[in-house]
């Protein structure tokens, strides 16, 4: 079999989600049985333009990451969006939330005019470019890259949870944040991440992004219920760029 | 190696590096030099802006970790602390001991996973001639295997006590939003004591090859946590190697004093001389005393002395820190078991105030400031990260560096540069300061 | 053996010696709840439980489990059979009424090997509830108690005194309880207060009041299709399925291969699935047979009050009430939904 | 029902064979039939009779990709272990590896499974009315193949044809013999024409009008795409069949096969067992079928 070849390329991000990648530890010398890395700029002086995969991490911040990123779907056969930065804008995007200049200023104040701090508004890749496949998660979950890579390398299409992550949830025996008086977006947000937050005894806050057709109606009178407001739900939402 | 004056000036250089490999977030090179004349030399970074100190602003106290801990992949176990202390400082919270401890372990595993990432991953190919560590899996197998051992147990101490490998779960203001349980901790310290062989292997290895690295020198201002008598990661107020007294970290903007520079569109950050240096080296330069045992004894072993000002050594003293913090990370856990885990969850209100929190990076001091309302909104932040405090130190190194080896080969030059710049472990995507550069 | 009076601390004894010999299931408290776990020391089981999180079903379909290796290249399959035999210790009788059910479900008409070799390898000790949760109406459906009730192999019951009456009711009972077999056999007046703790249960575990007679539902549900409840109530349901995970008599499962690194052998697994999920019932093309909200949520007290009836016979909701506490949506209450119909002009 | 007894031995249960277990098939035949359909002959391994009867189906296994339902379109009549005739339409991972495979690889089949439709009884001496709708012709090429076979059996036979365009027909060659046979009506149409297509146009219910039932006792048989039931169903009324005497195959999503992993119940039925095949009677009873 002809190794597949990949290369890795960042936006705006923290890079925590290809840290995932090279923290598969033991596994990933097993990965790179099975593809070909070619461009891997965090860890890799190699670079290159041909390659088949291109996983990209990060958000869409400036005009020229945007062609580049165009670049990169040009190249590539496969464009996989790794990452909440690069499938939901991720935190990047609560920068949306507020006047572009006013950001500027509050950070770098008198500075704030210098070219360089040329920035956009906060966009997600699909928001760019045609993304083949997404693996969510602030960070991803490193299963679920391994899922991809094999489904594609056996030629099956890999098919994300449409389901929330109250299933997860309740598979790993939990006790449900709610019981605490606390807003968990579980019900509302795509599983996939194994209910990371809610097993760790912290409410869920939407870092995969919402299922297909989330009931968004519930949401609203469920809170009520609970004596929270749509307010108090939109603030968490908004988190990793869910708006 | 040689690093006297070059005697032949009649070479072109013309080296434009963008985007610095190997490295966390982006990075350039740019040397420029005619007939042995410097005509440009600096070191740019074209990192997209995230601005995250506006974008706290209007959060509760309860998600700032949350958002601030995405400032960095590999050091966010490190963000998400310099956040809680800031908010723990502003709202006068006090946590328990057992809190504290078990921080500490979290933020050593934390330590020991970026310190072999960097040595193990992105350093080692530089010394034994490869371009990753993807060809060092077949060249040097034993030697990767070694390493992604270490990077696991540092990676598995975080993930027992935080929740998760990057991006912690479990840290809260106040304390921990779920314990590990004892068989939890009993795992880890099996886990750490097969770490302490590996890290001899790996040790033994660096120094084989530490005959390699450029015998630079320049001296600088070090600064990094001190705590007598301890070699302080979480807990400590500021030193200076040209102070003798420490200064509190509530002051911590006096020390920083960022700048504009005339040359650069970078704010850097300087205090007593034109520049200073963060990172392993300068906590070691100030620290040295406070050492474990076998940590010092590989420090002996490398012949790493006190005051070293030797940019590439900064590697060596990442490594002896590695030794440190599982001899350290091993006490905790005795000490944990031997009390027993207490269950606890904080329950904290919110309350109008200003906080400042400093901790150590593996690359180096980290300082966060947080302004909150009387219902815990977040109103103001400040946030300074080690990298950008690391920045000017760069350039001078650059300055100094660079005359001394213009006569080699070009692209001797940048693979020596690549190096120097690696061997700070900058974590770019860290910065939420960087402002530069022309993109040549 | 005969039935036996024992005191806590030789019942710890003696559990104390079962966990030394074999895999032992044990509720215990996790956080400010409780779940089955793998018992270590018998200080950690805790017989006074309310109602675990999950039911004890996961130990015979657990969450995820392998039901066979393949091989790509060659294709070829192998069978994965978990024949370990194991003890579940302290089992409510309304769950054990759900695995008995259960046990009908994978039987009937074709044969399930994977869930009864966990089966068969199994030996309960169904305890008598000593803690009513909070939502449980397991009295209602007639599940209180073991009482004209098998599949058991043996059942305790704590009495007021703090003694427990250990009462083998198989042969694998009587093989487990041999290390009790110095322990004195339960006199009349021990059994007459275990009645009369099994009395109180069936006063006790009804903290919602089901209006209907269970063997009524399915008549009562027959004429409610069109009842404005459904469609009320759905529009509250997030579709997350909490209320099937925790339901001890659901039991549905989808099927995946997952590929090992060689790219060569690999598993076919089976995980736990709910009606309630969007795509239960979604086929190739993008046809859902139930796309509505209201139809996935009516199908679920159809299946509980008479499809399981019409099939085997059974009410397939035995009152845990697991499913009001899991439901953030508040809305997954059987009593109330039940109840609500019956209270419709017929 | 298990007994008490069975419940408690381990060794009982070792001797049962597990229903999940594939065996092996080896591809014997592959065919493009559309650009959206091929048509594949399978070889078991053991060379076992299947037994199989028309409508039922099998679960073919790619290990790594997963299992799907897919009809059995060879009639028994014409089969024997080592000819088994499916027709795959590429929709998705299992559909499109199914499409990849070349003579001599191999398989994993499970089954046969579910209901037929009543060759042997209900349908025996009775006039036929038998609908195919775009993929359904495949189940009903098995059925109309073995009442051709055992033509003396039946009375009347009528056969509609529908597809979505002339690009979508499946086994032209035989159309065209049965259309040629006098001893049977054979009507096609497509929904939309092409410039080489002479025949009808119009959605399959066009048809209806033109067809001429001899008895009122006719046994109907379809089997189509879900949207297509409720027309010809409504279609069907003028021609006042008994609902008993309708036949349909069902389609649902399926996982195991055997009843248990429950997600082509029908209400209390499940699809894989009592199903897939209904008599229309069947289905207005349970409700949410269509
Ligand atoms: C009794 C029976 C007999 C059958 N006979 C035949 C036959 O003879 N020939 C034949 O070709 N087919 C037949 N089918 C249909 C066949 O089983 C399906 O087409 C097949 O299972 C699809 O599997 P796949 O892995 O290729 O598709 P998948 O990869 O599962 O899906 C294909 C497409 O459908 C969509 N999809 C799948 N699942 C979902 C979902 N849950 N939600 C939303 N969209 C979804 C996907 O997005 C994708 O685009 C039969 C089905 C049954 C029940
Ligand atoms: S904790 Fe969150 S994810 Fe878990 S069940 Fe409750 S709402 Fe759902
Ligand atoms: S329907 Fe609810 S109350 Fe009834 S058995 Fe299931 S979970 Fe328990
Ligand atoms: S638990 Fe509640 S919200 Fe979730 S699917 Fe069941 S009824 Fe709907």
């Amino acid at each position: 079999m002809i190794k597949p070849r990949i290369a890795i390329f960042d936006f705006a991000c923290c890079e925590g989600c290809q840290l995932q990648i090279v923290n598969m530890e033991e596994e990933l010398l097993s990965l790179l049985e099975h593809v070909q890395p070619v461009e891997w700029r965090e860890a890799m002086s190699d670079q290159s333009d041909d390659y088949d995969i291109a996983i990209v991490e990060g958000s869409i911040t400036r005009e020229e990451d945007a062609n580049r990123l165009r670049e990169i779907r040009k190249r590539a056969k496969t464009l996989i969006a790794l990452g909440a930065c690069a499938t939901l804008g991720g935190v990047n995007k609560l920068k949306n939330l507020f006047d572009l200049e006013e950001v500027k200023t509050a950070v770098y104040a008198e500075s704030a005019s210098l070219p360089i701090l040329e920035t956009a508004t906060v966009q997600a890749l699909h928001e760019v470019v045609d993304v083949d496949y997404r693996i969510e998660g602030c960070p991803i979950d490193a299963a679920e890259l391994t899922y991809v890579i094999k489904c594609l390398l056996i030629g099956r299409a890999p098919a994300p949870p449409n389901y929330p992550v109250c299933v997860e949830c309740k598979l790993a025996e939990n006790v449900c944040r709610y019981d605490y008086d606390e807003i968990c977006l579980g019900p509302i947000t795509r599983a996939g991440c194994r209910a990371r937050c809610p097993s760790n005894a912290f409410w869920c806050f939407g870092c995969r992004g919402p299922v297909d057709d989330p009931n968004v109606h519930a949401a609203t009178q469920v809170m009520e219920q609970y004596g929270k407001t749509v307010e108090d739900l939109k603030v968490k939402l908004t988190l990793f760029g869910t708006q | 190696m040689s690093t006297a004056a070059p005697t032949i000036k009649t070479k072109t250089i013309d080296i434009n590096v963008r985007h610095v490999t190997r490295l966390e977030g982006h990075g350039n090179i740019v040397v420029r030099a005619k007939d042995g004349v410097i005509e440009k030399n600096e070191w740019q970074v074209p990192e997209a802006p995230r601005f995250f100190e506006a974008m706290v602003r209007g959060r509760s106290f309860e998600d700032i970790q949350t958002v601030v801990s995405r400032i960095c992949g590999i050091c966010s176990v490190t963000h998400s602390f310099g956040a809680l202390k800031a908010i723990e400082d502003a709202m006068d919270i006090k946590v328990s001991a057992q809190t504290s401890m078990l921080r500490l372990l979290t933020h050593y595993g934390e330590q020991l996973e970026s310190h072999a990432l960097h040595v193990g991953y992105l350093v080692a190919p530089d010394l034994l001639n490869q371009k990753s560590v993807v060809p060092l899996a077949a060249s040097h197998e034993d030697l990767v295997k070694t390493v992604v051992a270490i990077h696991r147990v540092g990676n598995l101490v975080m993930e027992k006590i935080g929740g998760r490998k990057t991006h912690p779960i479990r840290l809260l203001p106040g304390g921990f939003s779920m314990l590990p349980s004892e068989a939890d901790l009993r795992e880890l310290m099996h886990e750490l004591e097969d770490t302490i062989p590996r890290l001899e292997t790996l040790a033994a290895a660096i120094a084989d090859l530490a005959g390699g690295l450029p015998s630079f020198e320049r001296e600088t201002e070090y600064v990094a946590l001190v705590n007598p008598p301890t070699y302080p990661f979480y807990e400590g107020q500021i030193g200076s190697t040209d102070l003798n007294t420490p200064t509190p970290v509530a002051d911590f903007e006096s020390v920083v004093n960022e700048y504009m520079h005339p040359q650069s569109t970078a704010k850097w950050c300087k205090w007593h001389r034109e520049s200073y240096a963060v990172g392993a080296l300068a906590r070691y330069n100030l620290n040295a005393d406070y050492l474990q045992p076998l940590a010092a004894g590989a420090a002996h072993s490398f012949g790493l002395k006190k005051g070293v000002c030797n940019p590439f050594l900064n590697n060596v003293a990442q490594v002896v820190e590695c030794f440190q913090v599982v001899e350290r990370s091993l006490q905790l856990i005795d000490v944990l078991l031997s009390t027993g885990i207490t269950q606890e969850r904080p329950r904290v209100s919110p309350k109008a105030g200003v906080g400042v929190g400093a901790v150590e990076a593996p690359r180096g001091i980290l300082f966060h400031k947080y302004e909150f309302d009387e219902d815990g909104i977040c109103t103001r932040a400040n946030l300074c990260i080690p990298t950008n405090q690391n920045h000017a130190n760069i350039q001078l190194d650059f300055e100094a560096f660079v005359p001394q080896i213009i006569d080699r080969d070009q692209d001797e030059v940048r693979h020596l540069m690549e190096m120097l710049v690696r061997s700070y472990d900058p974590c770019i995507s860290c910065s939420t300061h960087y402002l530069n550069v022309e993109f040549v | 053996m005969g039935i036996k009076l024992v005191a806590r601390a030789r019942l710890d004894a003696w559990v104390d010696s079962l966990v030394q010999q074999q895999t032992v299931y044990g509720a215990q408290a996790k956080g400010d709840r409780f779940a089955f776990d793998r018992l270590e020391r018998a200080s950690a089981l805790r017989l006074d439980y309310d109602v675990t999180i999950l039911p004890p079903k996961k130990y015979f379909q657990p969450q995820r489990e392998v039901i066979m290796r393949f091989n790509r290249k060659t294709v070829e399959f192998e069978s994965v059979i978990d024949e370990e035999p194991f003890v579940l210790f302290g089992v409510h009788p309304y769950d054990m009424v759900a695995i008995s059910q259960m046990d009908k479900v994978f039987t009937m008409n074709q044969f399930d090997k994977h869930y009864m070799a966990r089966r068969a390898n199994a030996t309960i000790v169904v305890s008598s509830v000593e803690t009513a949760s909070s939502s449980v109406f397991a009295a209602c459906m007639n599940n209180a108690t073991m009482r004209g009730k098998s599949g058991h192999d043996v059942l305790i019951t704590k009495l007021p005194s703090g003694h427990y009456v250990v009462d083998p009711r198989t042969e694998k009972g009587d093989n487990l309880c041999e290390g009790l077999a110095e322990a004195p056999e339960a006199n009349a007046e021990a059994l007459d207060a275990r009645e009369k703790v099994l009395n109180q249960n069936e006063k006790s575990l009804r903290k919602y009041e089901l209006r209907v007679l269970p063997e009524d539902l399915p008549a009562l549900l027959d004429r409610s299709r069109s009842h404005p409840v459904w469609q009320e109530k759905a529009e509250l349901c997030y579709s997350c399925g909490s209320c099937n995970f925790v339901c001890p008599t659901c039991y549905c499962f989808d099927v995946e291969d997952e590929m090992g690194w060689d790219m060569e052998t690999g598993h076919r697994v089976r995980k736990w699935d709910g009606c309630m999920l969007v795509d239960f019932a979604a086929v190739a093309g993008g046809h859902n047979f139930r796309s509505k909200r209201s139809a996935r949520y009516s199908h679920r007290y159809y299946r509980k009050g008479k499809y399981s009836w019409d099939t085997y016979g059974e009410i397939s909701c035995v009152g845990c009430g697991r499913c009001i506490t899991a439901c953030t949506a508040n809305i997954a209450n059987p009593v109330e939904i039940f109840n609500t119909l019956a209270e419709a002009p017929q | 029902m298990i007994a008490r007894s069975q419940l408690a031995s381990p060794e009982a249960v070792r001797a049962e064979p597990d229903i999940y277990l594939p065996s092996g098939a080896t591809v014997t035949d592959v065919k493009r039939l559309t650009p959206w359909e091929k048509y594949f002959k399978f070889k078991m391994d053991d060379e076992r009779d299947l037994h199989y009867m028309p409508g039922q189906f099998m679960k073919v296994s790619l290990p790594g990709v997963g299992e799907c339902p897919i009809s059995i379109t060879s009639s028994p009549t014409r089969n024997s272990g080592d000819r088994l005739e499916m027709v795959v339409r590429a929709v998705g991972s299992m559909t499109n590896a199914l499409h990849a495979l070349r003579p001599g690889d191999r398989v994993g089949l499970r089954g046969p499974f579910g209901t037929s439709f009543p060759v042997t009884g209900k349908m025996r001496h009775k006039d036929l009315l038998i609908i195919c709708g775009g993929l359904g012709h495949v189940p009903l090429k098995s059925v109309i193949e073995y009442v051709l076979d055992e033509r003396h059996h039946y009375g009347q036979i009528t056969i509609l044809i529908g597809n979505r365009s002339p690009n979508n027909r499946l086994f032209i060659e035989q159309i065209l013999e049965w259309k040629q046979r006098d001893d049977i009506t054979c009507m096609e149409t497509v929904d939309v024409a092409d410039p080489n297509w002479g025949g009808n146009v119009g959605p399959i219910t066009t048809l209806l009008p033109r067809v001429r039932l001899f008895s009122p006792d006719t046994v109907c048989i379809i089997c189509g795409p879900p949207v297509m039931y409720k027309y010809v169903l409504r279609g069907l009324e003028s021609l006042k069949l008994d609902k008993s005497n309708v036949y349909m195959s069902l389609e649902r999503r399926m996982r195991c096969g055997v009843g248990k992993c429950g997600h082509c119940q029908i209400n209390n039925v499940y699809g894989c067992q009592q199903g897939p095949v209904f008599t229309y009677k069947d289905i207005l009873e349970m409700g949410e079928a269509i």
